[in-house]
C-alpha cells in the first residue's frame, strides 16, 4: 500500500503536467481539479501511513544507495508533502478562477504548475545530493516560466533576474556536490553522515558544505542576496506569487537545513553558524523595514517574505554545538515557522490579489474604502497578518516561542532581540495597509467584486495558519516518529 | 572611480574564492575516498540490461535523475513556445538562399540523420545514446530550417505539444507500470530492461530533438502581453 | 611528457578562450570564441576519458548553443523593432 | 598529481572566471556566456576530481551529461526571455528599469 502511495505521489504531478500540456486552459482546469484531489488524497494517505508505521528509505528503480537514488520518507518530509498539497492545491484552485482563460498562452500555466509541484515533492523527499540539484532546477525553471508567462517588460526583467540568481545558486550548489563526491565517493546524504560519524573529518570538505549552503542561501534570498526576490514575487500573478513565497523559497531552505542538521556538526564551524544567524537577523530587520516603506501592496508582502525567511536561518546557530533539547526546540520552531509562514503568506498573496482585482490598482493609497466592499478578503489578509506578527494563538507565535526558548536555552540571548523587533515591525506594515483600506477616499467608489470562491480560499488558508498554534503539538509529533534506517520496506 | 573600486573588489573576491576552492580540491585529491562506486557499478552492470556503464547509470541506476531532467527540458520548451508568435513560423527572413548552405544541406542532412541513428543504436554498449542523438537530430533540423524547409509540425499546436511530451510520457508510463505491479517506481521488470531502455531512448531522442528545435524556432517573439496586475487594461 | 604538454596547452587554451569570450568588445566575436571554447571542452573530455560527454559537448557547445546565441546576437544587434512603430496589442 | 587533477584545477579557474563574468558584465547575453563557462568549470571539477585516484568513473560522467542537458535547457529559456525582453523594452541589460513602469524603492 505504502509503495503504491509513493508511486502515486511521484507519478501524479508529472502525469498531470503532460495531460494539461495537451489541453487548453479551461479543460486543463477541470483536469487539474481531479489531479489536485488525487494528489491531496495520496499525500494525506502517505502522511497517515508514515504516522502509523514510521519512516523509511525508498530506493527508486529498486536500487539502493549509493548506486541508486534513495528517497528519505520521514515525518518531516511527509509533513511538507502534505503542506504542499494544501497550499499548492489552494493556489491551483484560486488560479483556475483568477487567471483569464481566453489568453492563449495561459494554457501553459497548468503544465508549469504541475512540474513545479513535482519538483517540490522531489526536494522534500530527496536524499541524494545530485537528485536534489535536478529537483531544484525543475522548480527554478518552472517558477521562472510562471513569472514570465505572458508578462510585460517588467515581468520579464524580474524573471530574468530571478533566473540568473537561481542559476548561479544552483551552480554553487553543484560545485559543492562535486567536492562532496570527490571526497566521499557517494552522493547519498545519509551515506556521508554515517561515514562521518565514526571517522575524522577529512581536510577540505568544509568548503563543500559552505559552497552548497551559500548557493542555497542565494536561492532562498537570504540577506544580502535577497534583491532578486521582491521584483519576481511582486510582479507575478497573485496565485503564482503565493506559490513562490509559500513553497518555492522553502525548498532550497529545506535542503540547506537538512544538510546542516546531518553534516553541520562535523563539517561546519561556530563562526559560520553565527554568521548565518546574523544574516538571518539582518534579513528580519531590513526586510521588515523595507516592507514598511513600499508603495505597492504586493511589494509589501514580498519584502515581508524576505523578513520571514530570515527567521528560518536562526536554525543554524541554534542547532550547532547545543544540547539535544535546545536543538530539537530549534528544529520544531523552524518546522512550525515554515508551515505557518507558507499558509499565512499564501493567504496574504491570494487576498492581496483579490484586493488588487477589486480596486484595479496595486498601489496602497488606492485601497481607500475597500474595507466596505471586500471585508472578507481584507479580513483574510488581516488574519494572515496576525500570524506573521506572531500573536498567540497563531502558528507564527508557536514557532517564535520555540525559537525564543531555544535561544535562551543555549545562552544565545541576542536572537531574542531579533524576534521582538521582527514582530513589532511586521505589526507596523500590516497595520499600514489596514489604515489605508479604512480611509475613505474622496474619489468615486468603483469596485469590481471578485467571485466568492476567490475570497473563500485565502480565508481557509488564513484560518489554518491561525489554528496551527493550537494543534502544534500534534503537528510536531511526526518529527519524533521512528525511522527505519536501512533499506526499503 | 567607484566603478574601478568595485571592479577591483569583485576581482579580488573572485580570485580569493578560486584560490580557496583550488586549495580544497588539492586537499581532497590527497584524501582516500571511502566508497568505491565504480567498482560497485561494474559488479551490478550485468543486472542493468546494457553494457555501456554511462547508459546504465543514466537509464537504470539513476533513471529518476534522467526523468526529471527531461522534465526540465520540457519546461524550457513550454516556456519557449508560450512566447512564440504563432504566425511567424514560416518567417521568410529565416530563409537563406546561400549556395554553400544548399550544398551543405544536400550532403549533410542524410549524413547527420545516419549519425543520429548510429549514436542512438550505439548507446547500449558504446559511447552515445539518446541525448547525443537528439542533439544531432536537432542540429539537422536547425540546418534544414535555415535552408527554408517548411516545418509545419513546429506550429504551437497539439502536434508540437504531443511531440514535446512524447518521450517524457513513455518514460513515465514505463516508470509507473512496474510500480502498479508492486515493484518500486522506475524499476524495470526482470528480463525487460534492455528492450525498455531501447524504447525509452528512441522516443527520448525524438522528444529531445523536438524541444531543442522548438526552442530555436520559437525565438521570434509574440507581441501580445498581459497587463500587469492592477494596471488599467 | 608530450601528454603533459598537450594537457597544459589545452588547459591554457581553455582559459584563454574563456577570458576572451567574456572580454571581447564585439558580441558576435565573443560568441564565436565561445563556440571555440565549446570545441576545446570536447577535446578536454576526450582527454578525461569521457567520450559520451565529448560527443554531447561537441553537438551542444559547438553546435546548438552556438547557433542559438549567434541568432540571438543578430536579433539584439538589429534595430529595436518597436521604435517609431505604433505599439499594437494585436495577437 | 595526475592530468585529471590538472583539469579539475582548470575547472576551478573557469568557475572563478565565470563567476566574475556573471557578476560584473551587464549585457545579458554575456552573462549567459559566463554562466555556461562557469558551468563547464563545475563539470570539469565533477569529473576530474574523482578520476584523480581511480580510472574513468562513469557515475560523474553520467551526472555531467544530465547537467549539460539542464544547462542547455536553462540557456535556451534565458535566450527566449532575453529576446522577448529586448523586443518589448529595447534593453539588453538589467541595469535600468524599462521605460513604461514607474520605479519603486528597492
Amino acid at each position: 500500500m505504502t509503495l503504491w502511495l509513493m508511486a502515486g505521489l511521484l507519478f501524479t504531478p508529472l502525469a498531470w503536467a503532460v495531460l494539461t500540456l495537451l489541453t487548453d486552459f479551461s479543460r486543463g482546469r477541470l483536469v487539474s481539479w481531479v489531479g489536485i484531489l488525487v494528489q491531496a488524497l495520496v499525500s494525506l494517505g502517505l502522511w497517515l501511513a508514515v504516522n502509523r508505521d514510521g519512516g523509511f528509505y525508498y530506493g527508486l528503480g529498486g536500487w539502493d544507495a549509493p548506486l541508486g537514488i534513495e528517497l528519505r520518507v520521514d515525518g518531516l518530509a511527509v509533513t511538507f508533502v502534505l503542506l504542499t498539497a494544501v497550499v499548492a492545491g489552494a493556489c491551483g484552485l484560486h488560479a483556475g478562477v483568477y487567471i483569464d482563460p481566453d489568453k492563449p498562452w495561459h494554457r501553459y500555466f497548468w503544465p508549469l504548475f504541475w512540474f513545479l509541484w513535482s519538483g517540490l515533492n522531489a526536494v522534500w523527499l530527496g536524499g541524494d545530493l545530485f537528485n536534489l540539484y535536478v529537483g531544484l532546477e525543475l522548480i527554478s525553471l518552472s517558477a521562472v516560466g510562471l513569472v514570465a508567462l505572458g508578462g510585460q517588460a517588467g515581468a520579464l526583467r524580474a524573471s530574468l533576474r530571478y533566473l540568473l540568481a537561481a542559476l548561479l545558486g544552483s551552480l554553487a550548489y553543484l560545485l559543492g556536490v562535486a567536492l562532496m563526491y570527490g571526497q566521499f565517493g557517494t552522493l547519498s546524504i545519509a551515506g556521508v553522515a554515517t561515514w562521518l560519524s565514526d571517522h575524522p573529518v577529512p581536510a577540505g570538505s568544509g568548503m563543500a558544505l559552505a559552497l552548497m549552503i551559500a548557493g542555497l542561501a542565494l536561492k532562498t534570498a537570504l540577506f544580502p542576496l535577497h534583491r532578486w526576490l521582491p521584483p519576481a514575487h511582486g510582479i507575478a500573478k497573485s496565485p503564482v506569487s503565493a506559490l513562490l513565497s509559500a513553497l518555492v523559497v522553502k525548498a532550497s531552505f529545506y535542503i540547506a537545513a537538512r544538510l546542516w542538521l546531518e553534516l553541520g556538526q562535523p563539517l561546519g564551524s561556530l563562526a559560520a553558524a553565527q554568521l548565518i544567524g546574523l544574516l538571518g537577523s539582518a534579513a528580519v530587520v531590513w526586510g521588515s523595514w523595507l516592507a514598511c516603506r513600499q508603495q505597492r501592496l504586493k511589494q509589501v508582502v514580498a519584502y515581508s517574505s524576505v523578513a520571514q525567511i530570515g527567521y528560518l536561518f536562526l536554525l543554524f546557530p541554534l542547532t550547532f554545538s547545543v544540547s539535544e533539547t535546545v536543538s530539537l526546540q530549534a528544529q520544531q520552531g523552524m518546522t512550525l515557522q515554515v508551515i505557518s509562514h507558507a499558509l499565512a503568506k499564501a493567504a496574504m498573496f491570494l487576498a492581496a490579489g483579490n484586493l488588487i482585482l477589486s480596486v484595479g490598482s496595486n498601489r496602497i493609497d488606492a485601497l481607500g474604502g475597500v474595507s466596505r466592499f471586500l471585508p472578507f478578503s481584507l479580513f483574510s489578509f488581516g488574519l494572515a497578518g496576525v500570524s506573521l506578527m506572531s500573536l498567540p494563538p497563531t502558528g507564527g507565535f508557536a514557532a517564535k516561542w520555540l525559537l525564543l526558548q531555544a535561544s535562551l536555552g543555549s545562552g544565545q540571548w541576542w536572537w531574542v532581540l531579533v524576534l521582538l523587533a521582527g514582530g513589532l515591525l511586521s505589526a507596523a506594515y500590516v497595520f499600514r495597509i489596514y489604515r489605508a483600506s479604512f480611509l475613505e477616499s474622496s474619489g468615486t467608489d468603483q469596485f469590481f467584486h471578485p467571485s466568492r470562491s476567490l475570497e473563500v480560499i485565502p480565508m481557509i488558508l488564513a484560518i489554518l495558519a491561525l489554528g496551527m498554534g493550537l494543534v502544534s503539538d500534534q503537528v510536531l509529533s511526526v518529527m519524533a516518529l521512528p525511522f527505519a534506517g536501512e533499506g526499503a520496506p | 572611480m567607484i566603478r574601478v573600486v568595485r571592479l577591483l573588489i569583485l576581482a579580488v573576491a573572485c580570485l580569493a574564492l578560486t584560490a580557496a576552492l583550488a586549495a580544497s580540491i588539492w586537499a581532497i585529491a590527497g584524501n582516500p575516498s571511502p566508497v568505491n562506486l565504480p567498482q560497485l557499478l561494474s559488479e551490478n552492470l550485468d543486472r542493468s540490461g546494457v553494457e555501456h556503464p554511462v547508459t546504465a547509470v543514466l537509464l537504470n541506476f539513476r533513471s529518476y535523475d534522467t526523468l526529471l531532467e527531461i522534465g526540465v527540458l520540457v519546461i524550457a520548451g513550454i516556456a519557449g513556445i508560450s512566447m512564440a508568435k504563432t504566425a511567424s513560423l514560416e518567417d521568410p527572413e529565416l530563409r537563406t538562399s546561400d549556395a554553400l548552405l544548399y550544398a551543405l544541406q544536400r550532403w549533410f542532412i542524410p549524413l547527420m540523420l545516419v549519425l543520429a541513428g548510429y549514436l542512438l543504436w550505439a548507446g547500449a554498449d558504446r559511447p552515445g545514446g539518446a541525448f547525443q542523438a537528439g542533439a544531432v537530430l536537432a542540429a539537422t533540423g536547425v540546418l534544414m530550417r535555415l535552408g527554408g524547409v517548411p516545418m509545419e509540425f513546429l506550429r504551437p499546436g497539439l502536434l508540437l505539444r504531443l511531440g514535446l511530451a512524447l518521450g517524457f510520457m513513455v518514460f513515465l508510463l514505463v516508470a509507473v507500470a512496474s510500480a502498479i505491479g508492486g515493484d518500486a517506481f522506475l524499476a524495470y521488470p526482470p528480463g525487460m530492461a534492455k528492450i525498455l531502455i531501447v524504447v525509452i531512448e528512441s522516443v527520448l531522442t525524438l522528444s529531445i530533438a523536438m524541444v531543442l528545435l522548438a526552442l530555436f524556432v520559437s525565438a521570434p517573439v509574440n507581441d501580445a502581453e498581459d497587463p500587469e496586475e492592477g494596471s488599467p487594461s | 611528457m608530450t601528454e603533459w604538454l598537450l594537457d597544459g596547452l589545452l588547459v591554457a587554451a581553455l582559459l584563454a578562450t574563456a577570458v576572451a569570450a567574456l572580454l571581447s568588445r564585439d558580441l558576435f566575436r565573443a560568441v564565436v570564441v565561445f563556440i571555440a571554447f565549446g570545441l576545446l571542452m570536447a577535446v578536454a573530455w576526450v582527454r578525461l576519458e569521457a567520450p559520451d560527454i565529448a560527443l554531447a559537448e561537441a553537438a551542444i557547445g559547438g553546435g546548438l548553443t552556438g547557433v542559438l546565441l549567434l541568432d540571438a546576437v543578430s536579433h539584439l544587434g538589429s534595430k529595436w523593432p518597436r521604435e517609431g512603430r505604433q505599439r499594437g496589442g494585436k495577437q | 598529481m595526475t592530468s585529471s587533477l590538472l583539469y579539475a584545477l582548470a575547472g576551478t579557474l573557469l568557475c572563478g572566471i565565470g563567476l566574475f563574468g556573471m557578476l560584473w558584465l551587464s549585457h545579458l547575453l554575456r552573462k549567459l556566456l559566463a554562466f555556461n563557462i562557469m558551468g563547464s568549470g563545475v563539470f570539469l571539477v565533477l569529473v576530474g576530481l574523482p578520476q584523480n585516484q581511480g580510472g574513468p568513473d562513469p557515475v560523474p560522467q553520467a551526472l555531467v551529461l544530465t547537467g549539460i542537458v539542464v544547462a542547455i535547457a536553462a540557456t535556451a529559456l534565458a535566450v527566449v526571455l532575453i529576446r522577448r525582453y529586448y523586443h518589448l523594452s529595447g534593453l539588453t541589460t538589467l541595469d535600468e528599469e524599462p521605460a513604461f513602469r514607474e520605479g519603486g524603492p528597492e
